[in-house]
């Protein structure tokens, strides 16, 4: 496997480096450290601070979701590592502007250990910290476990949920509220057709065999929940749909946002063509799609493989939706009630 | 007998992180194949930055719960990850057994099993969760044990690396329910734990520091 | 190589499908056909069109920068092959708004035939067409031989130009100024770890070596000008910045844009490495940089590579690049001078 | 002698279709290359919409230059690409040839070579520069030739093959000075051209038609 790298150790924070370089409208480094990034727009006093993060590799994740309208803190680990509580704590403290601070991160052990900690050192400070894991994943434990089950690409539509509800000036229990009720609303399953591999090993992390994929993979290069032969485009998306539908019941006239994910290394020809199954499939339960996202927004280093997710919509969900938001890996001038 | 003083526990950390580097790449695989692959990246990172930082440490003055206090927010700093946590409060269980009153070095098992209660503590895996503590603790015991039953610290260096060789192997055999292997469910069997396997090497390097210091 | 295909030869239109499904806001087929596309947003009388166009395989481009402020039509062929003069005419018709049609693509013997004829046929129903062939590749021929070079991400660029300049209404002949002077101004480069698979094969187009890399590729998965070893992303960054700078000539206290491109499979952690060493290269020539793009923007399939192009500006263009802009791959707000 | 009618033309290009369908992937390969290895699908995919277009027509009441002028525009509606204009022109210029009046089949060289002058007309490519003209040209030459000395229908075939597959290898040593593969330069040299390649199988697609209806 071939990357472009100098050190692979120095990997991240030459990347993150690259993203202040490229985005200076949008990110800075908090007191000169590359881990902990604060969103460049201002932010009024009372507003509730969201702090996200994770490890690194899952580019533009988290980073490009940090700004207006978005999360207003970030803290970024090693590859695939959660950063430590001290990072944590800084984005804290930065983000927080009186009116406390909302955690909103992926449902990994060494995540919730390092942001709990943090928390908890927050809490010394007298900062009030609410935590709302993301558990999108519905492959990674059963339907009865949902607190088992790990945050991947839905982790989007949660920032964007918590960052609108936290721009409207709303408290930090609302803003809990909201972004774990996006959180219960969506769902994800990914697949893999082959493994990523890190800076460190240059090696692919597992092999799959020709002619298999695999289901149900998270956003860690981890294999999937089952090991199962290749089909076709529109067979994978109806084993996902499938699947989603299952755990969403959802009903003619349900309304859902879209995000088609690629995990680093499948280009956007290939998601458009999920895509279009996806729709399908949505049309024939007379579900409806409010708006919907093709590309690499939560990735796995240069993993080959695509994530579907799809969040139920209520009127409360699609307003916060809808309000504009401005991450450099999303970025969105609003959409007025019609 | 030389009870565990920051000698001897720098020269843990130092041949730990040497080896843990020698293992990088096969603890990374390891991770590949249940987890995400960067188990050998922390561990061996990790432990790079205890050693450089205890480099930069006046050996004469620190202590050694205060060497262990500082390993843990070296290491908690430099990795974050699922091993910062556990690690650093492991390190900060065994600077409290420490700061009790010396420890000798035959009974380096007890300080094995406070870095394993640390670890537990922290994790709040339970034994046979296929995870590290199914490394550290049937290693603290038997190291215990043979120092109970009067061993010498080579005896019991033996007792210790011996318990967590087998202990290691035994992961294979369990299905993961804490971490990041948990969602593989059945799928984590006939895989070793990488955080056993680098347990076990942490727990050789103290092994061979208490046998070539006896 | 696996991917998400169902039969290649459908591989485009479906691809197209589910990019009209997931933009409706920014694209629609040009009565029914799915590979003559056009933005949605009204166009006023009197404004220049601009049709832009080319093969298959680079999503987001072409389609993705159709939109206000870009241009109003998008003709797509095969994969990595022109589209035929009946859909090129197709967006002709459709993007004349009396004032003449700009063609903006990158210059390859089967666009170059295929939208001239299609220029013929406007022609003789009486509808102006002016061309700008784009030829931002200076690995593709010498410097004195620029009419020879390829266009390849640079592209984008160009588009931009063109739509602003369209978009304030300006004559044709004013538009082509612009975007023949937007093109003169890009210079990229592009460098390939591995060639990309076409659906059609599934097999890599070809073969590099372990320790190679192709130096100066294109966008459409061919061998690169020369075969090197493969280095550092700093000095290949560095290879990259010498090239360039021979031929742009900056001075200090030049300005540019700067675009880091994925050809496929090269994640954004990557690029974002790229760019670092790319910004420290341009502050040691005091070349200031006015704007950042870092992303997917003209894929070759699956390739892992990366391309790098820089635009100098001139007052001129640089009001142009601020002026806002929504296609479903570049979405900007606009900046006002500062 | 029986003169190039509708059903001839049926016949070839239902023969170089099964031909390019089979080699589909080899001229892929091939434009892998040098070029950006479409050129397979391209020539399989337009030759295969003649054939259904064709199979969709009156056969009897078509005249040939009518069959060439639609083959013309499926093949540029369907393929686009280089080979879209190149082709589409050729057909137009054979179906000029055959409307300025009937051509017998021994003369198929004279439509061979107003084909190639069609592709020339559109592609401004010189002989020498590595494109499917340095195969269509001697092809065609060739069968002049043949048919100037009075071979027989077979023989006129024959020499319209042979001087297809040589002209194809001799693309090998060429500079390609069109088309994408002139961006290699040097790095064109010892790889045939890919339309050059497709070239051969048409003309031969050509001769064992003429072979077989003689
Ligand atoms: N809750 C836990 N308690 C103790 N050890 C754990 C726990 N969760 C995971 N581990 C250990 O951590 C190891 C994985 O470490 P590492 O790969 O560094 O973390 P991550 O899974 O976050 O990438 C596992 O092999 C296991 O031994
Ligand atoms: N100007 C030209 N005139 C004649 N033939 C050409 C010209 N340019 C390219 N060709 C032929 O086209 C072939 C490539 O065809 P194809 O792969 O279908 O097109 P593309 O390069 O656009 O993908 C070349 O091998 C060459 O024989
Ligand atoms: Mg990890
Ligand atoms: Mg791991
Ligand atoms: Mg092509
Ligand atoms: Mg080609």
């Amino acid at each position: 496997i071939k990357k472009f790298l100098n050190s692979p150790k120095d990997a991240v924070n030459e990347a993150l480096e690259g993203a202040f370089a490229a985005f200076p409208d949008h990110i800075e480094p908090i007191d000169g450290s590359p881990r902990a990034i604060r969103a460049r727009a201002a932010k009024p006093a009372g507003k509730v601070g969201v702090v996200i993060g994770g490890g690194a590799g899952h580019e533009p994740s988290f980073l490009g979701f940090v700004g207006p309208g978005l999360a207003d803190a970030v803290a970024v680990g090693n590859v695939f590592a959660s950063p430590p509580p001290d990072r944590v704590l800084a984005c804290t403290r930065d983000a927080h502007r009186g009116a406390g601070v909302l955690y909103v991160y992926g449902n990994y052990t060494g995540d919730v250990m390092n942001f709990d900690m943090a928390a908890d050192l927050a809490g010394a400070e007298g900062i009030e910290v609410r935590t709302v894991l993301t558990s999108d994943d519905i492959a990674s434990a059963a339907h009865d476990d949902r607190a088992a089950r790990r945050g991947t690409a839905g982790n989007v539509f949660v920032f964007k949920i918590a960052g609108a509800a936290s721009a409207r000036m709303y408290g930090l229990a609302e803003c809990e509220r909201l972004a774990r009720k996006a959180n219960d609303a969506c769902h994800t399953i990914g697949v893999a057709m082959e493994s990523c591999s890190m800076p460190d090993t240059q090696r692919p992390s597992f092999k799959i065999g020709e002619d298999d994929m695999e289901f149900g993979v998270g956003v860690h290069g981890e294999p999937g929940v089952t090991r199962v032969p290749i089909e076709s485009a529109d067979r994978i998306v109806d084993q996902i749909c499938d699947r989603i539908f299952a755990e969403m019941q959802p009903r003619p006239g349900d309304r859902v946002a879209v995000l088609v994910n690629s995990l680093g290394g499948t280009p956007m020809m290939e998601l458009l063509i999920l895509n279009r199954r996806l729709r399908k499939r949505l049309e024939a339960r007379e579900i409806a799609v409010h708006s919907t996202l093709v590309g690499h927004y939560c990735t796995s280093l240069d993993m080959i493989g695509a994530s579907i997710t799809l969040m139920k919509l209520d009127d409360e969900l699609t307003g916060l939706l809808d309000d504009p938001c401005d991450g450099f890996a999303w970025s969105f001038s609003g959409r007025r009630p019609s | 007998m030389s009870s565990i003083d920051s000698a001897f526990l720098i020269a843990v950390f130092r041949r730990a992180a040497d080896r843990l580097e020698a293992e990088r790449q096969a603890l990374c695989a390891l991770d590949g194949e249940i987890g995400d692959g960067d188990h050998g990246t922390s561990m061996a990172n990790g432990f790079a930055a205890i050693n450089d930082h205890l480099r930069g440490m006046a050996r004469q003055e620190a202590t050694p719960a205060a060497v262990l206090r500082d390993a843990a927010s070296t290491f908690l700093a430099e990795v974050g990850a699922t091993v910062g946590p556990l690690y650093a409060t492991a390190f900060l269980h065994g600077a409290r057994l420490l700061e009790a009153g010396d420890l000798d070095r035959q009974q380096i098992g007890r300080l094995v099993v406070a870095m394993a209660d640390g670890i537990k503590a922290r994790g709040q895996a339970e034994l046979g969760d296929k995870t590290m503590i199914d490394v550290w603790y049937p290693a603290g015991h038997a190291a215990i044990a043979a120092a109970a039953e009067g061993g010498s610290p080579a005896e019991v260096a033996r007792a210790l690396r011996m318990a967590a060789e087998q202990a290691r192997e035994t992961t294979v055999t369990m299905i993961a329910a804490r971490g990041r292997a948990s969602r593989l469910k059945e799928r984590s069997l006939g895989h070793l734990d990488p955080g056993g396997a680098s347990a076990a090497i942490i727990l050789a390097a103290i092994a061979d520091t208490l046998a070539s210091a006896a």
